[in-house]
This record gives C-alpha cells, structure tokens and sequence, in this order.
C-alpha cells in the first residue's frame, strides 16, 4: 500500500493530524440507559444537512414570484423528474427536523443539560428552535397555495397584535399587504438570510457542545452507572447509523406520502374554512382561539401573545432561575414545568387539528 | 364463484392475507438462512477448533427450532386458512394443478424439522461427525422447501408455457423460478446473518467473541448486497411483458410525477437494501461495540419492511390476474372473461353461493369487486365512486369490460356479466354509494 | 467594574479562554519589507463580508423572473430608499473584490507561497477565485439588461465549445435558450449554491493558513531581516485599518459613481454592438477573439479553451513542479511564467477594451 | 463682464480653483492647528519635565516653519491669482467690500509668520518662560487668521442682512459665521493630530516616546469626532433657506433614485469623518507599533479627501451664486438679472472684453457660461445639449431666464441677454455641438 502511506506522510506533514489525533482521543461520550437521547440532535442536524441539499435542487426549479411561485412547484411535482420526490423529501424532512429538534429540547430541558456551565448550549438551542419555526413559517408560504397564503396572512396578523410587530409584519409582507414582494422575503429569509444565521448560531452551539461534552443526568452521574465511549469512531458511526434509520423513515413518508400542493392561492377569495398553521404552530395557534376578545383592557390576541412571552421567557431562562446551585424545589418545579410544558404542546395540538374549523 | 368468501371490512381481504403472507415469508426465510447458517458456522467452528464459537452456534440453534418448527408452521397453516377464505377459487385451482408441489414441500419440510430436532439435541451427544452430518442434511432439507415452494409462487405471476402444456414441470420451472430463487436464497442468507447478529449482540460486551461473531455474522449479508442488484435486474427482464410494462408504465415518463405506487414501493425496497448495507457495515461491522438492541430492533423494522415491500410488488405486479393468464384476482377465469365479448352472457347464475335475500348487483359486487375493494377502508369505492350516480357508474362498468379497449385491464380484473347484471350492480353501487358518503 | 469582573468569570467557567488566550500569544505575523502583500486576502474576506450583507439587503427588494428581474432592480435604483447605494455598493465590493483576489493570487505566487507545506492553500485559494468568478459572472446576468444578457448568452456559449460543456450549458440555462429559468439558475447559484460551497472552501483555506502561517519570501528569510507581530491584536487591528482604507475606497467609488443599469434585456433584438463580458473574463474573451475559425483540425473556440485549460492547469500545479526541493532554474521559469501572466493580463485586459468591436 | 477671462478647457476654471482651492485650506488648516499644537504640546511636556516630549515639539516645530511660512503662502498667492483670473468679477467684488478683512488677516498671518520663526529659533536660546510666551503669541495669531478670513468664505455663502444694510460687520459675522468657525477650529485640532501622528510614528520604534506620542496625538482628534456632528448640524440649521432646500432637494424623496452629487459628496463627508476616527483609532491609538508610513498615507488621502468634499460641498451650495444673493456665479450681478424680466434689455455691450472678430454668441458663451461649463471637459456642454438643434438650444436658453419659472434656478446662474443675443449664442453653441460630436 505505498499509495497508502504517500498519502498519509503527506497530509501529515502538512495538517495537525497528531493534534486531531490527540483531540479525538481524549474524546468521549457518556453512555447509560438513557444515552439514546443524545442522538436526537444529531438527527437535527441530519435532516438539517439533508434540507440543506434538496433545498439547492429545488432552488434550480422554483420561481418566486406572484405568477410563478405555485406554477413552479406544480411543475416539480408534475413535470420535473424526480421532482415530487425531491420537493416530497424536503417538506418531510423539514417537519421530521422540527419533531426531533422539540425532543432534543425537552430531553435537555428534563436532563438538566442547561444548567451551568452549560447554558450557553441551551440559549443557542432555542435560538435554533426559533430559526426553525422561521424556516418552516417562511418555507410554507413559497409554494403560494391556499393554504399557505391563508395561514402566512393570518400568522403575520397575529404579529400585528404585538407592540412593533406591524413594523415587522411590514417587512415580512414587503408592504401593508399579501402579494409578491411577500413571496420575496419569505424567499429571501427562507433561502438566504436565516439559513447564515443558523449556521452560524448552529457553530457556536456545536462548539459549545464540544467544550462541555454531553450531560450526564444527575442520578445516573450519582449512581455511577455509567461508562465512557469514544467520540471517534464509535459515536461518529453509532450516529451514522441512527441517520440511516432516520433516512429509511424518511424515504418511506416521502415516497409513500407525497406532500400534497393545493389550488393556486386567490388572494381575492375569502379564507377557506378550517384554516390551519403547521402542526408547530397549532398549539399556540390553539391557545390563542381560546382567548376572549378582550382580557380585561387588553386585546385578547395580544394578551394570549403576552402569555407566549411570559411562557417562553420562564422557559428559556431556566438556566438562570434553575442553575445547578438551586435547591432541589427547584429542580422540582422546572420538572413540573416541563411535564406541562408537554402535556400542553401535546394536547393543544391534538385539540386543533380535532377542533370544528370556526 | 364456486366457494362462499370471507368479507372483511377495512384493511379487506387482501390486507390480512398480506400481513400473514409477510410474517410467513419473513420467518420462513429466516429458518431457511438459518439452515444454512448454523452448519456453515459449525463447520468453520470447528475447523478453527473454536470452542467459544461452537458453544456459539449451539446457542443459536435452539431458536430455529422454536421458529421454524412452531412459529414457522403456524404461520403457514394461516395462511392456507386466509387464501382458501378469501379467495377459495384461486386457492382450489393452485391445489388441483400442483398438489404434488405441495405434497414434496411439505416433506421437505417435515424432514427439515426433524434434522433441526436431531441437529439441536444432539449437540452434546452425537459425535461431532454425525452432528455435522445432521447439519448438512438440515441445511440441504431447508433449502429444498423453499426451491420447491419457490415454484408455485412464480408460477402465479409467470406461468410460462403451462398455459399451452399444463406441464406440471413447466408450471414450477416457469420464467421468473431462477431469479427468484436467487433472490430468495440471498434473502435467506441475510436473514440468517441479521439472527447471528442479534444472538452475537446479547453475548457480554467483555467477551471477545461478542466483537467476533457480529463481524462474521455482518458478513453473511454481503453476497446479498454484492448480487441483490444482479439478481432484481435479471427478474425484472424474466417477468412477463406486461409486468415489465407495468412496473415501467408506474414511471411512464419515467420519475415523472407522482409515480404509481407499485413503483415507489419497488423503488423504495431498492432503497432499503443499500441502507440496510450500510447499517449492517456501520452499526454491526465497524462499530460492534455499540451495536445493542435498540439499533437491532431498527434493523429487524427495516427487515421486514423491505420484506413486505418485495413480497407486496410481487403480488401487486401479477395484477389484474391472481393467477398469470389464468385466473383474475377475483376469482374469474381468463377463459371465461375471454369469451365473453357479447354483453348477453350472463354471470349471475356461475355464483354459487348467494346470501339470502341479497340482490343480483350485491352478489356480483361481492364476487367481482370485494376480493380487491371495500366500501369504505382498503381501496375505499365510495371514495372512488364519489360524485357518479348509478348512470354514470354504469357507463364505468361497461368501459371496464373485457377487452383492449378497456383502459383499467393493466390494473385490474375485467368486468364481466350481461347489461342487465351490469345494471344491477351499478344499481346497488349507486346505492351505496349516495347512502354514506364517504368522509374522507 | 463588578460588572467586568463578572462577565469575565462567566466566560473563563464555560469557555476555554485560557487555550484561545494561549493560541494567540502564539501566533505571529511576520514583519517585512513585503508584509505589504499579506493585507489582500484579508482585503478580499473584508469585501466578500460585505457582499453577503449587501446581498441579503438585495435580496429582500430582488425578484428573479424574466419580467420582474430588470424591473425589480430599475425599483431598487429608482424607488427603495438608498436601493442605488446598495446596489452600487454590491456592485463594486464585488469588482474590487476581485482585483484584491488577483493580487493576492500573483503575491502569492512570487513569493512561492504555494511550496511545501501550503500546497493545499494554494489549491483551496485557486477554488475560491474560480469562485468568485463564478459569483461574478451569475450576478452579473441577474440584472437582465441588454449587456448582461448577451454577456451571459455569449459566456454559456463559449462554454458549450467544450466537450461535455452543453451538458453544463443547459443545466446553467435551464434549457437550450435563455429564459426565466437562466435567471432562476443563475439566482440560485449566486444567492445559495456558490456561497455554501464558497464559505466550505473558505473555512479550509483560513484553516490552512492558521496552520502554516504567513510564507516569509525566501530572500528575506535568509536575510533575517524580519520581525515577528502579534497577530491578536496587532495584526487584528492593522487588518481592520486596512478594511477601512478598502472601505473608504469603496465609498467613494459606490457614492460617486453608481453602478449603471442598462434596458432591459431583449432576447430576440440582435446583440448590440461590442457587446464585451466583465473585465475579468476580458484577457481571455480577447484571447478567443484572436483565435482563428479553425485552428488545424480543432475549431478555434475549442482550441482557445484548450489553451486556457492547459495554461490554467501549469498554472494550478505550480505546487507540483515546481516544490520546494526545485532547483533554482525551474523557480525561475516560474517566475517566468508569473511575469507572463500579469502582462498577458494587464495587456489583453487594455486590449479588449480599446479594440473596436466586432 | 468688465474683465477678461482665463479660459482653461478640460477641468475648467472651477477645477483649477479648486485643486488650488482645497490644497491651500488643507495646508493653511494645518498651520493653525500646527498653531495650538505646539504651545499646548509644549506646555504639557513642561508641566511634566519631560525632556524627550520638549525635544519632540522642537522637531516638529520646524516642519511648520516650512508648512506655514513657505507652502501656506505660496498657495496663498497662488488662489488669489487663480480667482482673480477665473472669476475676475467677484474677485473684484471682495476686494472692494473686504479690503479691511483681508488687510486685518494679512497682519495676522505676518505676526504668525514672525511668532513662529523666533519660536522656532528660539528653542535653544529663549528662556523656557519667554519660549512658551512666544508660543502662545503664535497660537493666538494663527487662530486669529482663521477668525478673519473665516467671516469672507462664509460670508460668500450666507451674506445675511448685508445684502440689506451693506455693513463690512453684518457681512463678517453673518449666519453661517460661527458654525463653519466651530467646524474649521475641529478640524484645525484634527490636522494637527494628524502631523503629530506622522513626526511621532517616524521615531524608532524601540522608543518609548513613540508609543506616547502617537497615543497623545490621536487624542487631538477626539473633539472633532465627538463635536463635528454637531458643528454640520448648526451649520446645517444656520444655512440659508435655498440653500438648505437645495441640500435636501438633493434628497427629495430622501434616499431614492441616484441622489444629487452635492448629496452624495456630503454623506461622504460624514461618512469619512467616522471612518477616520476609527482609523486613527485602530491605527494610532490601539495599535501604535504597526502605524507606518504607508498607513499614515491612507490616513492623509482620506484627510485630503474629506476636506475637498467639504469645500466642494459648501461651494456647490452656493449655487447658483458665487456671491449669495449678490453675484451669480458668471459675474453676472444679481441685481441685474431681477430687472431683465424684459426680454429687450440687452447684455453684450456689458462685455467690455472682446476677443478680436469674436461673434456675439462666442462673447456671450464666454461671459455667460465659461465659467462653470467648458465644451468637452468639465460639465461639457457638447455632451448636454448632444442632439438639440439651434432652434431647440435657443428654447433652453429662454428656459433658463430669470425668473420663478426658471426650473433650472436653484442650480445655474440665469441666462441674460435680448432675443437677438440669446439667437445668437444659441447660433454659436448649435454650431459647436454639430461641429465635433461629443464621443462620450
């Protein structure tokens, strides 16, 4: 094999391997009984790479524009080859992303995985979390049909309610109302401007991880019941082969499930009934039904939109109201939180996609 | 047309047959690796003088006893039970023409079980010699069932010649036996490696034979890999020509659209066995260690899956016949609906077994359509029919009819039966049909 | 300053400030007679930095098609609130941009910063000015006026002179004619495909610097006469200096003379006259001008890419045939051939510039 | 009108002045800046007993000597000629309104010119005391110049109530007078900074007092980063309406479309002014090692550069007067072309200087227009009018009469002359158009 070793003495003599080789050593994982939540950010980060990729196939096909968008995405699926697997296999992927993106949080959230020195892993976390909603928000609005007109304008409303959010909202529309400048932003933020700022949020967030190792719960640190697994090549290849599985999932709903595409959006013409976010949405969506008209003196939709503010800030500053020195009450009621947390993401879904449309 | 049938609501006749097919298919491949697998390891075993890896295979064997013997035969006997309920006609056919087939196949069988019972409780006591012996006599019965039964069942997509000779032996070693015969045995080989891998796996991780028998198990797969792709493009150019047309016709303007189910599944089994190639080489092969249950419960999923994937194109493809040129799927002959270009001919008084009080279009509907479609689960015709009334689904009707003209015969059975009939059962459709809409 | 003090303890407890703090007292720049040359690749980063930006701000007014490209950019330079700035200034960061890129290829190459052990850095660098190119000929067709529509027409046609070259032609045009999905494909590889593979090349090139350092021109290092700079933050800062130089330069430029907009393009008028593509492809536009119909058996196009392949490829391996173990004649010969290079590029640059048009 | 003009083609007569124009404010700015910096610099370093710091001010100090004396004067003369030859009318003007400004300044500069030389030969032989005293006898003489001539620039621009009551005090201290004096004072300290940073960065390295001094002249910039903003802003405010209309009528619509230069050319005034502090931030004062020659090139160029833009900008604001409300900026008295709202009333025999056989259209383009337009050169008028015929020039010029009609009057002097005249000179530019097409 002298190739072999031409090849070796030459990247040697010419990269750090001694220093990867030494960094990959000292490299390990924790692994117990419940190490199999570890994978679920790595299966993010899958079907993140994979989004990535279909993304720049489909970009090679589809027009923004008030005229071109849906006739685009009804060219893929119908007239492209290929095509309707492609855009099929980007749609899934990006709601399998988000369901493993919400149990990689949760499975932080009950690890106690934000707690120091590790919150900085957790505040890039739910910046991530965000950066998707944004994509999937932006993304369902490019193929313009009735849906996804309906549920853009209505998702942007909602915005408005907020103190500034018209501002927002004016930016997102491109202008006070739905049309193609709408179709534009939501391509440009879809294609371009998030996806550099998740890279670049995704960077720090792996850093941190690469800094800090993974958490090991409490009790199994306690107990003791715990080994330690080489990050290289063990994990590498036990996440490679968690991918694989992620893959076969995701090629059997792609294939077997086209994503559907309806009727070209008719501004025009009144929302069809039963209009419904994305499943990511629904709970909030729900949430927000529930509110009166008013709560007092403030307007329902804004208040239920304060609701969101107040939940989320308890939610993302665990790390601070929680930290490792607390007491166990604490740690108690952060688990509380999170079982509710649960219960009504759950629950609240499942109610607005049972829920007769109003 | 000659036996009573089974009705079953929702996943329909053809689901519970599928789902047991699967099972038996699943397992039945399985034991047959296993046939293969056990003696070959022993053989190596012992050549090495291994007594790890012997205890190793004497472990393992117990298993195949259990499922091949038990689960194995239970299996089979259900699906006998399913196809002679749901579709007694075809069943009563394949028993006529190849009862010596079956008769063999079970003797192969009982020999096999009985050389595994020998191979397994002789293990301490036999020489090891005669325990060898026993194993290739287990793995030579094994393999013999499944290159008998590999007969009747490509028979029914490709019945080859049988068709002019009715040659018993034209029938079993029809077009598409080679191939699929490769195929199955490449099958039974990965299968038996996915066993080793699961037995090697629960071994202590301290035990070096643990790292051992995964990799060697992990091995077994790779003829699979290697020839799979051989073996599929070789069935493909062995399959009838309106199969082959019909897999093609799924990707007519080929990838264009959203292709025809038979071929995404087809495709998607392609699919599966390069990623299960790259798990077996990335979770079993290069990473041992960390190969533990939950990986291998993804496995076996993906297993099955690709398992039911094949056997299902399999029966999807021989569409509209149950039987190749024979007998369509719902128990019509071919060469009845061949003949039955003038409308008068009447198909009423060919169905022998009527419920009580039921009209002639609830028979007909019962005879022609259940056997594929439900009303409202598998295949839902209240979905399909929705919007049409009784005119127009009798306009349907008559297009369906034998012959070239009919735009559905790639897909599914002619309908047969006089105008009056045809009347008749688009009466009790339009019925039906207007009675519940379907809330899909 | 309790609250310096305490932002300092949070890092140093959940970052390793200490290896960053060791890494950089490690790290030096050389000082030199030359250290002038080392600027332009931080100069060329700085103008890409500000490309990205002023490219998402683009982005958001920006609609690729056939009928709103030209009419999207005539709104961005005539309605949208400093549109014209923004539009000028991606313009000519990416022009000078390019000139930086070039004169740190050239300075580079005399000071035989390509040998051993930075051969990669070579090749990564070659990947990132093919780059750039790419990114300058795909933004330039995206304004769809008169000019960049046959530079672009006529660009891809070069390209099909060379086998397997139509293959690409129609990827790149989304078919044998321009059209709206010529605009698509350009937009989707200037916006997303080019930048992603861009920034990849980028993250090596940089890494590979970090590894190997500044190359110290031979003469000098034999000299001694060299000194060694902190790179953080002597060098840090003397880079930002420099950016603000290029800034300044580009401020000017952008302000004072905007970028033009021609009409919009008329696919079936015939080419106007002297149509001539971006002076960076101009020294080999004008090369193939040069070339006869046929030159032996081989048509002239063909053999003018010929030329261009085998004198890119000399050019390319120079790590390779001439490393550091070269005698001294064959590091003149490759200076040789630098010299060439720049003359033949400065040169015909003028050339296609003044020549009458055809 | 009553005197012969210098006609320069290519940059034109306003290019020449203003070449002469910035130079001569850059280095003249310079002295005085020079002027506070060395009796301060002195002062500290005496304050701290700091001989390397006083033998750094006697270095620096010969540099002005030169600067002051020698180049600042030079280039004075140089302007005075160059206006005077240009735009020979106003020039006149100023002289007999101004006489006493100029006489007052030419003194200041004398006793600035005389302080300065026996400061700077004194460093040796003076004692401290009497050394200091006389530094700051050239401090104040040299501030005292800018606070003179400072009231003649401004007064060009704004002349305020002089236009009414003609007092030599009204037409000094008019509106614009104690902004632009703010403004002018800021960037005196910053061209100090800026030579301070120079001498200081060409000391060896390996000397301390480099690092301190090159830290201590950066500090002379912050005034003028932390107080221009709001110099521009009552500048702004303290603008006369047209003026101020003009500036923002550049940015009608504000931001969109190509906005007018004279906008663009202040952004970047402002936009260089910022980019500047952090230059000498990075350069000077963080990173006071690496500040070399070939940064402190940069740092003058971009100095260079924002005072011609700030000029520019104040000259093009006067527009379309050289003389605001009083001379427009042909020398033709604004007085005069209020009353000519009669198309009779003739211009010609006002041109006292002809050229031999010269027609009156070649007088007239020569009177009227020369002095901002040259054929091919700067604003080159064979270009603008590229594609009119005589009878459309002829349109364009009654167009551009006096009058609220005019649309071109914010901008351009208006044009004066009879029918018969302005036939004529529409005669003579159609004639040159047609004769050498512009190839632009």
């Amino acid at each position: 094999m002298n190739i072999k070793d031409w090849i070796t003495r030459f990247v040697e003599e010419r990269l750090p391997v001694k220093a990867f080789k030494d960094l990959s050593a000292h490299k390990t994982v924790p692994e117990h009984k419940q190490d199999f939540w570890y994978y679920f950010g790595g299966i993010s980060l899958f079907f993140f790479i994979l989004l990535v990729f279909t993304g720049m196939v489909l970009l090679f096909q589809y027009q923004p524009g008030l005229e071109s968008s849906h006739a685009s995405v009804l060219r893929i699926v119908t007239k492209v080859d290929f095509g309707w697997l492609i855009r099929s296999i980007h749609s899934w992927a990006a709601n399998l992303m988000l369901v493993a993106v919400i149990i990689h949080m949760f499975s932080v959230y009950f690890m106690k995985a934000y707690q120091k020195p590790r919150e900085l892993t957790w505040f890039t976390g739910l910046g991530l979390l965000g950066l998707c909603m944004g994509l999937g928000f932006t993304g369902y609005c490019l193929v313009w049909d009735d849906m996804a007109f309906f549920a853009t304008k209505i998702g942007i409303q909602i915005m408005e309610t907020v103190p500034g959010g018209s501002y927002v909202a004016n930016i997102l529309r491109g202008g006070p109302g739905m049309g193609g400048l709408t179709i534009q932003r939501m391509f440009a933020l879809h294609v371009v401007i998030i996806p550099w700022i998740f890279m670049a949020l995704l960077g720090a967030h792996l850093f941190f991880l690469q800094i800090h190792g993974n958490k090991i719960p409490e009790g199994i640190e306690k107990s003791g019941k715990y080994g330690r697994v080489p990050f290289f090549p063990n994990f590498i290849l036990s996440d490679l082969y968690v991918w694989l599985i992620a893959l076969n999932l995701l090629a059997v709903l792609a294939a077997l499930f086209p994503w559907p595409l309806g009727g070209e959006a008719d501004p025009l013409a009144p929302a069809p009934k039963g209009i419904k976010p994305e499943w990511y949405f629904m709970a909030m969506f729900q949430l927000l039904k529930l509110m009166p008209a008013e709560v007092g003196p403030i307007n329902g939709e804004l208040f239920g939109n304060m609701l969101f503010g107040i939940a989320g800030a308890i939610w993302a500053t665990v790390p601070i109201w929680n930290p490792a020195t607390a007491t166990g009450r604490r740690g108690k009621i952060a688990a509380y939180i999170g079982f509710a947390g649960i219960v009504w993401l759950i629950s609240f879904t499942i109610w607005g996609y049972v829920a007769k449309p109003v | 047309m000659n036996y009573p049938q089974w009705v079953i609501e929702g996943v329909g006749g053809p689901g519970v047959i599928g789902l047991i097919a699967v099972s038996h298919v699943f397992i039945s491949q399985f034991a047959v690796g296993g046939g293969v697998f056990l003696p070959v390891t022993e053989y190596l075993a012992r050549k090495r003088g291994d007594a790890e890896m012997l205890e190793y295979c004497h472990a393992h064997s117990r298993f195949f006893v259990i499922l091949t013997s038990v689960v194995g035969a239970m299996f089979g006997i259900g699906i006998w039970f399913a196809i002679g309920l749901v579709n007694p006609d075809a069943t009563a056919f394949l028993i006529r023409n190849f009862v010596l087939a079956w008769t063999i196949e079970w003797v192969w069988f009982f020999l096999e079980v009985l050389s595994l019972v020998v191979y397994y409780y002789g293990w301490k006591t036999l020489s090891p010699r005669t325990h060898m012996m026993v194993g290739w006599a287990y793995m030579f019965t094994s393999l013999m069932t499944l290159v008998t039964i590999n007969g009747i069942l490509t028979f029914m997509l490709s019945p080859g010649n049988w068709v002019q000779d009715h040659s018993f032996w034209s029938g079993m070693f029809n077009p598409t036996y080679w191939p699929s015969l490769m195929m199955r045995f490449l099958v039974c080989l990965a299968l038996a490696g996915l066993y080793g891998l699961i037995t090697a796996s629960r071994m202590p991780k301290t035990h070096g034979m643990r790292t051992h028998m995964l990799q060697y198990s992990a091995r077994w797969f790779i003829p699979t890999f290697v020839l799979m792709i051989f073996g599929m493009a070789w069935y493909y150019f062995k399959l009838p020509e309106a199969q082959q047309a019909m897999l093609y016709s799924g990707v007519s303007g080929f990838a264009r659209g959203n292709l025809a189910i038979l071929t995404r599944i087809s495709m998607l089994t392609v699919f599966f066995t390069c990623t299960m190639g790259l798990m077996i080489y990335f979770g079993a092969y290069a990473n041992p260690d960390e190969f533990t249950t939950g990986k291998i419960v993804f496995l076996m999923l993906s297993a099955l899956f690709v398992t039911g994937a094949g056997e299902w194109t399999r029966e999807v493809l021989r569409k509209p016949y149950v039987i190749g040129q024979v007998m369509y799927s719902n128990g019509v002959l071919a060469a009845d609906a061949q003949t039955m270009e003038d409308a008068e001919r009447p198909i009423v008084p060919k169905i022998h077994w009527r419920r009580a009080g039921e009209s002639d279009g609830e028979a007909m509907f019962r005879t022609e359509c259940r056997s594929c479609h439900t009303l409202d689960g598998y295949r839902p015709l209240r979905e399909f029919l929705k919007g049409r009334d009784e005119k127009s689904i009798l306009n349907l009707l008559r297009i369906m009819r034998p012959g070239d003209k009919n735009p559905y015969r790639h897909i599914m059975p002619p309908v047969v039966g006089s105008d009056t009939e045809l009347a008749s059962l688009a009466h009790y459709l339009g019925m039906e049909v207007a009675a519940a809409p379907a809330s899909h």
